[in-house]
């Protein structure tokens, strides 16, 4: 069966380490952080320039000037650091942070991204999803493996306008994680219940079933 | 002190010399840390054909939005626009261009503006419709495309606390693109909730030095909130 | 909080991992704000062919000046070495190579090389030794130089206050260029007077965020003046 | 006469307005700070990272953490602010400095100037000088007109490596105050007994010489 949104957003967890400095994109990434391990810590940036978000305020914490990427009123964690825009993409842009995971509309076998316009459509803007996907060196994509019409979204070459280009190696939807290498996506494993056959008929791109695809435990 | 005393008492002075055609930087992440009042004077002021840079146009009737009601805005260079119904009517019927820029490429471009870098290489937009018509170049084998920076004729920006010199200090995340915005205005004016004297604000603790800043004055703020969100 | 407590015992695990032929960027202008004691861990380690990215190196026998007793350094990248007879010496015998480079742009070099900016273009040097060999640009009719970031193996770093995270502040003017070597070190490593706890410095007043600090250690210094100079 | 040093200093104080921010070099230029008018505050700035310099410290004020870019242990004024190198040089290169005074070893009608190397002697580094004259629009160089050994420093050409190119319109030696224009020094002021003779014979660029140039009145 098809994992929950909660189910992907504890198997992303499970990519976290002590001591990680981690930006949660909106939607499904956001939930990673009531996922964390017990036994670590991880600091979570937000774009807008904090560096160490702790959880929503209390009603009587709320602070118009405390708020994360998604303009949620938040609180700082322990340890937190607060600056300006600059200097969060120098972290963001400079390679500083350990994990990024974000949504996408499609992502494909170059590692391609897009995730942020959808033409003919409403255009809301990038915000800092160019900035991330370019600057980070450990991103996982987070989606439905196929969009509501049953259309694939992982794709032998994206059909909307990019976020970035060749800079996605990790794909978790859904129905399986998977990783993008030598232009093809590799099945790594698979949802609890979902067959390799299901996962092959909803890969419009070059897929690679290696002989064992272990079944994502929770 | 009169030479360095910045402090304005009418938002008429603060905004003194903005003309129809300018460019305005605005500091402000969403309806966080806006120059609220600042922009009301615009409003008010009715200069219009303005291009704005912000990495928002706050929402219907409020922040940058309100300027968009009798069309003051020309041009907007931002990383995002949602939120905003008459932005995307402005938008759909091509009354409004937008040049959409990413978050931290705007905030890097305000920048180098204010330090006097002209262009510089980022790896943000590389082969996607930001990209599209911009040098493209490696350095290690990584591909990078140039983007030139932005200043603009007047900055509008909303600190906490500012010295009589200039010298201000932001609060929590009202920062974000504030300090930016200030270092890169031919005029700077920066709207706060207080104004102390020199010598009150610790020297190693300024995030914008008053070298950067013109007009300071002292404002009341609704300071909106976007997204409640809260814990039990 | 294991996993962000940075702090090191002992000044060999600070310095762990610095091998021959690395590059190691140095905060501090003249003698003030050096990390004193890493460098002295750097002599004592006794790994040679570096090089050193810092504005000055030190003086006779104090600062980076050490490094050259035992000619460890290959290459230094500086805007200005005068103060240093060793230095003088070793460079006209052809045994140090010396890339001369403006004060301002070898700041934003390493600030750019911290935060992903592989090039960027200024008007610093144009026309003159620094400009030979690199490309010239037009922007709005004015003459540019591209000038490519700086990142190291090492940055060496000296703080006045460190939490275990590794958010550092600086104090006075001992700050200079300690904060953008911080953030353009492979591992960057911040010795300081004292170390607090998480959460004891106020987030709106870090100076270095504790996500570019791999290693935080205190330090005692003897913090020497090169120019004592005082009114009556 | 010559004007001496202080002399200099006190004519280049007299381009000082209230509340302009100064950037002074090494040497004379440094004396200007003693020579504001009373009725104008300016505030200093030092390009390792103080805006608003104060005075030398008394004995028990020094403190090894606060200098000026001359490496001397100096005081932070009444509204000073403190930051790293890279602001510093963003307000340098950014244009926000009011007024640059520097020394130089030449200066040509081009506007080009030499101030930090002479070949076969020792190099010690231009430090923040080209930073300095390539990021300010209004620099005052301040030298002696000539050598020790009697060689003009105005020249049509500079003949050492430059410190910047096309940056330089002004220039008050010991024996005038000149500007720079299409190529040539214009003649604005002579220094007090000094004949409009002696300069033109002291200057080897090209001198253009107003019918009436004042002398300068202290």
């Amino acid at each position: 069966m098809a994992m929950s949104r909660e189910q992907i957003a504890t198997r992303v967890a499970r990519e976290l380490k002590d001591g990680y400095y981690v930006n949660l994109g909106i939607g499904i990434p956001t939930l990673v952080a009531n996922y964390v391990p017990d036994d670590i810590e991880v600091m979570l940036q937000s774009e807008n320039g904090l560096l160490g978000m702790g959880p929503f305020p209390t009603d009587s914490e709320v602070d118009a000037d405390m708020i994360n990427a998604g303009k949620q009123t938040v609180t700082a964690a322990t340890g937190a650091s607060i600056f300006s825009s600059a200097e969060s993409f120098a972290m963001i842009r400079g390679g500083h942070v350990d994990l990024t995971v974000l949504g996408a509309f499609e992502v494909d076998v170059m590692g391609n991204i897009a995730s942020w316009m959808i033409p003919g459509k409403l255009i809301k803007g990038m915000g800092g999803a160019m900035d991330l996907v370019a600057g980070a060196d450990n991103i996982i994509v987070t989606m439905t493996h196929a969009s509501k019409h049953g259309e694939s979204k992982l794709l032998d070459r994206c059909s909307l306008p990019l976020t970035g280009a060749g800079c996605i190696n990790k794909v978790l939807t859904d129905l399986a994680y998977l990783e993008i290498k030598d232009q093809a996506f590799i099945l790594k494993e698979r949802a609890p219940g979902v067959s390799v056959d299901e996962i092959v008929a909803k890969t419009a791109g070059k897929l690679i079933v290696p002989d064992h695809v272990p079944e994502i435990e929770f | 002190m009169s030479g360095f005393n910045k402090v304005v008492d009418s938002y008429e002075e603060a905004m003194a010399g903005l003309t129809d055609g300018m460019t305005v930087l605005a500091g402000g992440f969403g309806l966080c840390g806006i120059p609220e009042n600042l922009i009301a004077q615009i409003k008010k002021s009715a200069v219009k054909d303005l291009t704005v840079v912000s990495n928002n146009c706050g929402v219907d009737g409020f922040g940058l939005g309100v300027l968009l009601e009798d069309r003051q805005i020309k041009k907007m260079i931002s990383s995002y626009v949602g939120e905003n119904a008459l932005f995307e009517k402005q938008l759909l019927a091509g009354e409004l261009e937008v040049e959409l820029t990413p978050q931290g490429t705007l905030a890097e471009k305000m920048r180098a503006g204010g330090a006097g870098i002209p262009a510089f290489y980022t790896a943000t937009g590389f082969g996607t419709p930001v990209g599209e018509g911009k040098e493209v170049r490696e350095f290690a084998d990584k591909s990078y495309i140039l983007e030139e920076s932005i200043t603009g004729d007047f900055a509008i920006v909303k600190g906490w606390k500012a010295d009589k010199f200039g010298n201000v200090i932001y609060r929590h995340t009202a920062q974000n693109f504030n300090p930016l915005a200030a270092t890169a205005g031919k005029i700077t004016v920066v709207e706060v909730e207080e104004i102390v004297e020199p010598g009150e604000l610790d020297p190693t603790q300024i995030h914008t030095p008053g070298i950067y800043v013109n007009r300071v004055i002292k404002g009341n703020f609704e300071k909106r909130i976007e997204q409640r969100t809260v814990r039990d």
